[in-house]
């Protein structure tokens, strides 16, 4: 059983290095402490680069199919491993300036980071079901991070609280279905689930009520309508850069798991979850955008923003076929970098202002032309306009969804998305044509040190071009990107 | 042949120098009158090279030449040149005119700045009216048309810097636009059913019609076609009720008028007519129409003519009187006689606006009452605003009486009796009014206002004189020669070539009035032998109808204000009242409403955010257990 | 030279990217600078147009220039094909001309200068694209490119203007545009993806609209299927043609919109909308253009006439040429739904015409709003004392647009009135009704706006510049060239239509 | 003879008393603890259906186990989030927590 431990060594590494930034925190004065990020973002790269190394081509169950390391969990590995850098860099600025106790900060980060790797290796209902709890517990500290703030401690009030209930739903869930196959891995689910299938009639309806729930809490981790209503309020309240983490990382890495289970586990009873799916994905998306369009929070916008985005991705499984799967991780990818990117020059103006309102981004191209054009290619890439990675992504899921008989479903996500520009617009409107409110110019200058206006330091700057770069890149030219993808995909379909 | 098609070059021509005084006219000022007159007299020159083809080859003969313009769906579009006699006739009229009025603006216009811009609209307008006469398909005479048409927009507009010319200007334009919709559906309509623009065909193809064969044509849709160039027509050549615009196109300069509203451009819709009268021989009802047009038109406008008191506006109510009489005799197959009438008229009535022209030039003034003895000190423009009233007039050996004489015959012969005395009378009328105008300012005693009046220069006189040459002369066109020229009849004619004919008769009836007519006058007017204003008061009510010319332009005012704008406004608000603020804000407004309802659903409860977990699970639960079961 | 013309269409995007992507760049406060570079990337892009347009072998027909490179790879198979055929040679060109004439109006503007000239490369690089690809992808990505500057373009160097009874502010019509233009993106996007299912289900999924068109030939698209996807592409890509009623943005935007942008906007990018129309919808669905022309022939006359009508009843100038475009583009459209060679082509021709005339009707409102402030008809008046060659220009545009002979408007006029006669007689009388009713209003402006007595406010008033008058000069040099002698450009529409139209019966 | 179901319903009816709790409580405390039995009735029924139907591997006890711990660990973390929230707001009572909604 140990013979294959070598090849967890990202794994336990990660968890090292969450350890020690935990203790290195302990030990380093005050103003030394601005190397913890430095040292989690070094340890992060080391880890991309041995587990390319390590795991490149790998196809293994490991522990008795407990893990299973392909190259569709590898892909994630990367990801989420970037994912960690980009926040811990987005997070530098607003942690030293806003938050208090640095080294718990990034080293739960990188606990979430393991938790949502392992979510993605996972094999069998428990091993997910603790990575599960590994990434939520990160976040229900992370949101509440904000330790005098009312609507930080408020948003993680609410969150552990939904949270808690949600994975009480889930695992009673989990339980009516074990009542049913009696196993717990994946594949074993799938050949119990098909025999048990096979005779309808002696179904009962608690199979179906355990499924349903399950489903309930994995929606409550993607934000589903109906399961989504925690989200705007725990993102509203959350610390910027934890909002971006929690909108980008828990997303893609609850949907990454829930694609393997439907995949895999649910696959016989597709007929039956895929309407589901198909219609709860139809829900999301509608909800999520049109309460957008009247929000005035930009956190609170992003956050209805992201269940439609949601909704768009649980097409993706509703669909299920090989080229709606490698829409979908397209989906994911060009999702979580363009909502990073939006995040990233947010976090970046939140520094300067502290303010939290869209009328409060007035003027912004006047003064942060860099900025303003930032946010606006990221939420222009964001509606699914071409030359960012927000057309490329939308036109390859749509057109595979379509081609799995589901028309009707891209139809009214295409036009979701045109609802979705009139949000996004409107932010665009505010930093392009209004003028910047006077509390905010007064709030820039004081903070500030030349001509009146406080300037983002430029790590965050260049963070955020790194990152708006990536999305006309990924807009302009996918194939790269898709040909990864395809691999990965190849490994569970 | 070959001199015959030299012909492109005399619209050509004027074309360059249009083109060559737009380009540097503004720097030198003296080049725009030297490169009009220059281009046409080269046109007139062209004329008779032109003729001594057409002589050479087949005197009465008919060519066609034409070129490829462009060619869309395998569909060519050619530029073409039709000659015949009457495109011949209409060449050496237009050429002539111009020649006489460029010559004449040399002076008249002499001291206004816009001396160049005026040489190239007058250039364009040579240009584009030769092109009207040559066009050998619909199309090209269309775009011809429609060019006059521009360049009489042009002109009348000339003194843009006031108001009255500008609304003038702008008022003929899009009354003739108007009637030009109907030409082009006409000429639409032709070539749906033929397949060409080429004249030639759609004529081929209307006798076939005409002569009961099989043919392309349809009669349904010959008639309405047919009936859509006649509105066309009467739009460009004023007859009623489009003729509004002509007697306020008279804000223009009087040479502009002599040329464009009197000669050239007003006859275009008698020319086509005349150009198309193969296809309203093969739907006859449509030349009673004409005829009926034109003698209600004649009628009316000699009745106006004879109550206003401006001397341009006599003038231009005479025209359209007289454009009548040409459509009249047209309905009535008078093909020659109106072509006769028609230059028979362009010179005189050149003439007459020339005259009148140096009249207002020297005293500053149209008002005839506030005229009087002007024959006095201006003797050479007084004798030949004489001769072409007499003309106009109708009195023996002059060119208006021969002409008239051969419409009374076409009358006579094709339509009832009814016609024939409406045509005696506006004979009649037109012999009163004119000599109503040439004694209102010419004889009497010269007031004293008028003392510093003096004769024109040369430059303006000489044209009068060359005018009056032809509207003294013109008139024994009618009568044949020994060298081979059998009179107009035998070189202007429709299918049938005729020869003079003189009904006694008619020709005693007609002399009569008008020498009565003429007779009357002097009493009436000048010496006041009879009470006028008794006979005014007499007629009040009708007098005050035609003063007010009928009250056509009351209804059409009414009509655009009341109807037209209101409707426009009405509609441009229903664009952005109901279309766009119920249309397009309804729908983004109601989706807003939607979502600031849809958003309190948040309610920011925990308990809430269960509850619905928890229903939707069970939703969830029991719509798969459903489906399985069921 | 082949090997130019390989990579020509390429270099014709490339340049305005180039150039926007250089600017960006550019220090702020240069000016001077970065007009100048606008400049020259606007040259050089008008110059390849040209040669495209006069290197492209109408004898041939076909796709020409053309090139392609595997952009995605299966299953979707999207391939960044390009080439011009006879129907996009002349658009490529109008674009090209277009693009110089505005980037010349804009030479004015101060605030944001930088910005505004990347994102109006930006603008005319998504034209160009639109215009050159042969990849229904790629089509509809350099569609929406297009569409994506014109928010920030209206809302930031737009004008807003108090109509005394109503207000449209910059941002309300920019964002109207915006997402009226993305709303029929999203018919039109549904479309491209029902397109991609049903090739999908015939074994081979394509966005190439060569292999699409084969397709359709080889029946892989029923009768049915066509009847209901057409309509996607023609309410799609009609909204951006101004198609009654779904039109409202396009006065608005026009109105709002800076000089140079309602230049590109209304000169090309409503063409982009009949383009779309004849590329897709017409190229791909022949049995469904042929069940919905009726609809659109109609709506189309509806076009022409509520254009014309509106446009009377108007009072800022912009709202004027605003609705006349609304007409004009519903000539266009007549003349596309009428399915023969000759209105067809007359519509094509139309879309140059109007392109030009358009633009330069803009650019002369833009230089008289300039210096007047202020673009009501009633408060203006006699300004042709001081600007006489402004109004000139204005003249030869509004006889343009009145369909005055000599003039390009009137070719086209003429080629789409009597290609709806063969379709339906009373319609194309009601659209030479439409063309009449031009008439009256645009010498109704001319009159009232320009001539008559001069008010006195309007001492101090200059005529355009040499830059000004040049420009508009020219753009109204080609109006007068187009109008005397169609046949260089007829002849490539010629080829593209021919081949547009093989598989209609006629 | 004690079935299967009879767990099963133990199980369901102490699911359905925390599910109630947590909608029916106001205190954030009182929230946690009906979370704490639906927590149990899962562990029951884990139990249960591991000891009846999958005596071998018994996968349900081991998750049993985890999830004790789990959800000790959770009411560890929501306790001290409340108490933060105490300190700053004097109340825990989640009615008066909608500073964010909507």
């Amino acid at each position: 059983m140990t013979e294959n431990l070598h090849l967890l060594m990202p794994e336990l590494f990660l968890a090292i290095l969450a350890v020690v930034v935990l203790v290195a925190d302990l030990f380093l004065p005050d103003d030394r402490k601005i190397y913890l990020p430095w040292l989690a973002v070094l340890g992060l790269i080391g880890l991309i680069v041995l587990s390319l190394n390590l795991l490149w081509n790998t196809d293994l169950m490991l522990y008795g199919g407990l893990i299973s390391l392909d190259n569709f969990s590898l892909f994630f590995k990367c990801v989420f491993l970037v994912l960690g850098i980009i926040v811990i860099l987005a997070s530098m600025d607003f942690v030293s300036r806003w938050l208090r106790s640095p080294g718990e900060y990034y080293s739960i980060v990188l606990f979430s980071i393991l938790g949502m790797i392992l979510m993605v290796e996972a094999q069998e209902l428990l091993t997910a079901y603790i990575a599960i709890e590994l990434m939520a517990f990160g976040f229900y500290v992370l949101v509440a991070f904000g330790r005098n703030n009312r609507k930080s401690n408020e948003a993680g009030l609410k969150y552990i609280l939904v949270g808690a209930f949600s994975s009480a739903i889930f695992l009673y869930g989990l339980s009516l279905v074990y009542a049913y196959t009696a196993v717990t891995h994946f594949d074993a689910i799938e050949a119990s689930l098909s025999s048990v299938l096979a005779n309808t009639d002696q179904i009962g309806p608690s199979l179906w009520v355990g499924m349903a729930l399950m489903l309930a809490g994995l929606g409550f981790k993607v934000a589903a309508v109906p399961f989504h209503m925690w989200a705007p309020d725990t993102y509203e309240g959350a610390p910027i850069p934890v909002t971006a983490f929690l909108s980008v990382g828990s997303k893609i890495a609850s949907l990454a798991f829930m694609l393997r289970l439907f995949s895999e586990a649910f696959l016989p009873a597709i007929d039956q979850w895929q309407i589901i799916v198909a219609v709860i994905s139809a829900l999301t998306m509608t909800v999520g955008n049109v309460v957008a369009m009247v929000q005035s929070n930009y956190k609170r916008l992003l956050a209805y923003s992201s269940i439609g985005h949601v909704g768009f991705m649980l097409m993706g499984i509703a669909a299920l076929s090989s080229i709606a799967i490698d829409g979908l991780l397209l989906y994911m990818i060009g999702y979580a970098v363009t909502t990073m990117a939006v995040f990233t020059a947010l976090t970046a103006f939140f520094n300067m202002t502290g303010r939290e309102d869209i009328s409060d981004l007035g003027g912004l191209a006047d003064t942060h032309s860099y900025f303003a054009a930032a946010i606006a290619v990221a939420l222009f890439s964001l509606a699914g306009l071409p030359f960012f990675a927000g057309f490329t992504m939308k036109f390859y899921l749509f057109a595979a969804v379509g081609t799995e008989g589901f028309l009707w479903l891209a139809g009214l996500a295409i036009f979701n998305s045109f609802i979705s520009l009139y949000y996004y617009l409107k932010m665009i409107r505010e930093m392009y044509v209004k003028p910047t409110p006077d509390s905010v110019r007064l709030v820039m200058s004081q903070s500030g040190v030349s001509n009146g206006i406080s300037k983002p330091t430029k790590l965050i700057t260049c963070l955020s071009v790194v990152l708006t770069l990536s999305i006309i890149y990924l807009g302009v030219y996918p194939l790269h990107l898709l040909k990864a993808i395809q691999a990965a995909t190849l490994s569970i379909w | 042949m070959g001199l015959m098609e030299l012909a492109w070059i005399i619209p050509a021509s004027s074309f360059f120098a249009f083109v060559g005084i737009i380009a540097f006219g503004r720097r030198i000022p003296f080049v725009s009158p030297m490169l009009s007159i220059g281009a046409i007299i080269v046109g007139c020159i062209l004329v008779f090279v032109v003729v001594m083809g057409r002589i050479d080859a087949d005197p009465t003969g008919i060519d066609f030449f034409s070129r490829k313009w462009f060619e869309v769906g395998g569909t060519e579009l050619m530029l073409g040149m039709i000659i015949d006699p009457l495109s011949i006739v209409m060449l050496g009229l237009v050429c002539f005119v111009s020649l006489m009025v460029q010559v004449y603006s040399l002076s008249y216009m002499r001291h206004d700045p816009k001396l160049a811009w005026y040489y190239a609209i007058h250039a364009l307008f040579a240009a584009s009216m030769i092109l009207v006469v040559l066009a050998d398909n619909f199309l090209l005479f269309y775009v011809a048309w429609e060019l006059v048409g521009l360049c009489s927009y042009l002109l009348i507009g000339f003194w843009w810097e006031k108001r009255e010319p500008v609304e003038a200007a702008k008022k003929a334009f899009i009354t003739t636009r108007i009637a030009d919709v109907a030409l082009l559906v006409g000429i639409l309509l032709l070539f749906h059913e033929v397949g060409t623009f080429s004249m030639k065909e759609t004529f081929y193809q209307a006798q076939l019609l005409g002569a009961g064969e099989v043919s392309e044509l349809s009669s349904g849709t010959t008639m309405i076609a047919t009936f859509l160039l006649f509105i066309g027509a009467m739009g460009k050549s004023a007859q009623i009720p489009f003729h509004v615009w002509l007697p306020d196109a008279m804000a223009g300069p009087t040479p502009v008028s002599a040329l464009i509203h009197a000669a050239t451009m007003v006859v275009a819709g008698v020319y086509l007519v005349a150009r198309t009268f193969a296809l309203f021989e093969a739907v006859p009802n449509v030349l009673l129409v004409v005829s009926i047009v034109g003698l209600v038109t004649s009628l009316l406008a000699s009745t106006m003519a004879l109550v206003n008191t401006d001397l341009k506006r006599i003038l231009a109510y005479s025209t359209i009187s007289h454009l009548g009489l040409m459509m009249l005799s047209l309905g009535a197959f008078g093909y020659t006689a109106a072509i006769f009438h028609l230059v028979a008229h362009g010179f005189s009535k050149a003439l007459l606006f020339l005259g009148a022209g140096s009249v207002s030039h020297a005293s500053n003034q149209t008002d005839i009452r506030k005229m009087g003895g002007f024959i006095k000190v201006m003797p050479i423009t007084a004798i030949t605003f004489g001769i072409g009233a007499l003309s106009l007039g109708g009195i023996p050996i002059f060119a208006g009486f021969w002409s008239k004489d051969e419409i009374l015959i076409a009358v006579f012969n094709h339509r009832n009796f009814l016609f024939l005395i409406g045509t005696l009378f506006v004979g009649f009328l037109s012999a009163l009014y004119m000599a109503r105008a040439f004694y209102l300012v010419f004889f009497g005693d010269l007031k004293n206002e008028n003392k510093s009046v003096s004769e024109s220069p040369i430059l303006m006189t000489a044209p009068l004189i060359l005018l009056a040459i032809p509207s003294l002369l013109f008139g024994f066109s009618v009568f044949g020669s020994d060298e081979g020229y059998g009179g107009i009849g035998r070189f202007i004619f429709f299918e049938n070539a005729h020869d003079f004919h003189f009904n006694v008769l008619l020709g005693s009836i007609s002399v009569i009035l008008a020498v009565v007519a003429f007779g009357i006058s002097k009493p009436l007017y000048i010496t006041r032998k009879f009470d006028l204003n008794r006979i005014k008061k007499y007629f009040s009510g009708l007098i005050r109808i035609c003063e007010r010319g009928y009250y056509f332009d009351q209804v059409y005012e009414w009509f655009f204000d009341r109807i037209v704008l209101v409707s426009s406004r009405f509609i441009a608000w229903l664009d952005r009242a109901v279309v766009n603020d119920v249309g397009v804000n309804g729908p983004a407004n109601s989706m807003g409403w939607t979502a600031s309802k849809l958003r309190l659903h948040v309610t920011g409860k925990v308990y809430n955010y269960a509850l619905v977990m928890v229903l939707g699970s069970m939703i969830i639960g029991s719509v798969w257990w459903i489906m399985v079961a069921g | 030279m082949d090997n130019f013309n390989q990579i020509a269409l390429i270099f014709i995007l490339a340049v305005p990217l180039f150039t926007g992507g250089a600017l960006i760049f550019f220090p702020r406060n240069k000016i001077g600078a970065i007009r100048t570079f606008a400049l020259a990337g606007s040259l050089l892009t008008f110059l390849l147009s040209f040669y495209v347009f006069v290197m492209y072998d109408y004898h041939e027909g076909g796709y020409q220039f053309v090139g392609s490179i595997i952009w995605l790879m299966d299953p979707l198979n999207i391939q960044f094909s390009f080439g011009i055929d006879g129907i996009s040679a002349p658009m490529i060109l109008l674009t090209g001309i277009v693009m110089l004439a505005g980037t010349m109006m804009s030479w004015n503007i101060e605030y944001r200068s930088k910005d505004f000239f990347v994102l109006f490369m930006f603008l005319v690089a998504g034209v160009l694209g639109t215009f050159s690809v042969t990849d229904i992808f790629f089509l509809f990505f350099f569609y929406e490119l297009a569409v994506l500057p014109m928010f920030p373009l209206i809302a930031v160097w737009g004008s807003t203007t108090d109509f005394g009874s109503f207000l449209r502010t910059k941002e309300y019509s920019a964002m109207k545009l915006t997402l009226y233009l993305v709303a029929g993106s999203v018919l039109v996007w549904i479309g491209i993806i029902a397109l991609f299912i049903e090739t999908t289900n015939a074994g081979a999924g394509t966005f190439s609209i060569e292999t699409l068109s084969q397709m359709s030939e080889d029946g892989v698209f029923s009768r049915k299927f066509q009847l209901i996807f057409f309509p996607f592409f023609m309410i799609g890509f009609g909204v951006l043609a101004g198609l009654w009623p779904f039109h409202t943005w396009s006065p608005d935007g026009h109105v709002a919109a800076p000089t140079a942008v309602s230049m590109i906007h209304a000169g090309v990018l409503m063409k982009l909308g009949a383009y779309g129309i004849i590329r897709i919808g017409m190229t791909v669905l022949p049995e469904g253009a042929s069940g919905w022309m009726p609809l659109l022939i109609g709506l189309g006359t509806v076009n022409v006439l509520y254009g014309a009508i509106s446009a009377m009843g108007q009072r800022d100038l912009k709202y004027v040429i605003g609705y006349s475009s609304v007409s004009h583009m519903g000539l266009v459209l007549m003349g596309l739904a009428t399915l023969n060679p000759i209105g067809v082509t007359g519509a094509v021709l139309q879309m140059f015409s109007h392109g030009i005339m358009t633009a330069l009707f803009f650019a002369v409102v833009g230089m008289i709003y300039e210096r007047t402030h202020t673009r009501d008809i009633t408060i203006l008046g006699g300004i042709a004392h001081r600007m006489p060659f402004t109004v000139i220009l204005f003249a030869v545009a509004g006889l343009t647009s009145l369909g005055l002979p000599g003039l390009s408007g009137f070719i086209a006029e003429i080629l789409i009135f009597v290609g709806v006669f063969k379709t339906s007689i009373f319609l194309a009388i009601l659209a030479v009704v439409g063309a009449a009713i031009t008439a009256v209003y645009v010498l109704r402006l001319l009159g009232k706006a320009f001539f008559g007595p001069m008010d006195s406010k309007w001492e101090t008033l200059t005529d355009g510049g040499p830059r000004e008058l040049i420009t508009n000069g020219l753009l109204a040099g080609i109006i007068f060239f187009v109008g005397l002698w169609p046949m260089p450009l007829l002849r490539v529409i010629n080829s593209g239509v021919a081949e547009l139209l093989a598989r209609y019966p006629i | 003879m004690i079935t299967l179901v009879h767990f099963q319903i133990v199980s369901a009816a102490l699911f359905s008393i925390g599910l109630y709790g947590v909608m029916a409580r106001r205190s954030a405390i009182l929230i946690l603890m009906s979370i704490e039995l639906m927590l149990n009735a899962v562990n029951i029924n884990l139990v249960a259906v591991a000891s009846f139907l999958d005596p071998d591997r018994f996968a349900g006890i081991i998750i049993t186990i985890f999830v004790i711990t789990v959800a000790a660990a959770e009411v560890g973390l929501a306790l001290a989030i409340v108490l933060r929230l105490f300190r700053n707001r004097a109340t825990i009572n989640v009615d008066n927590m909608d500073l964010m909604k909507w």
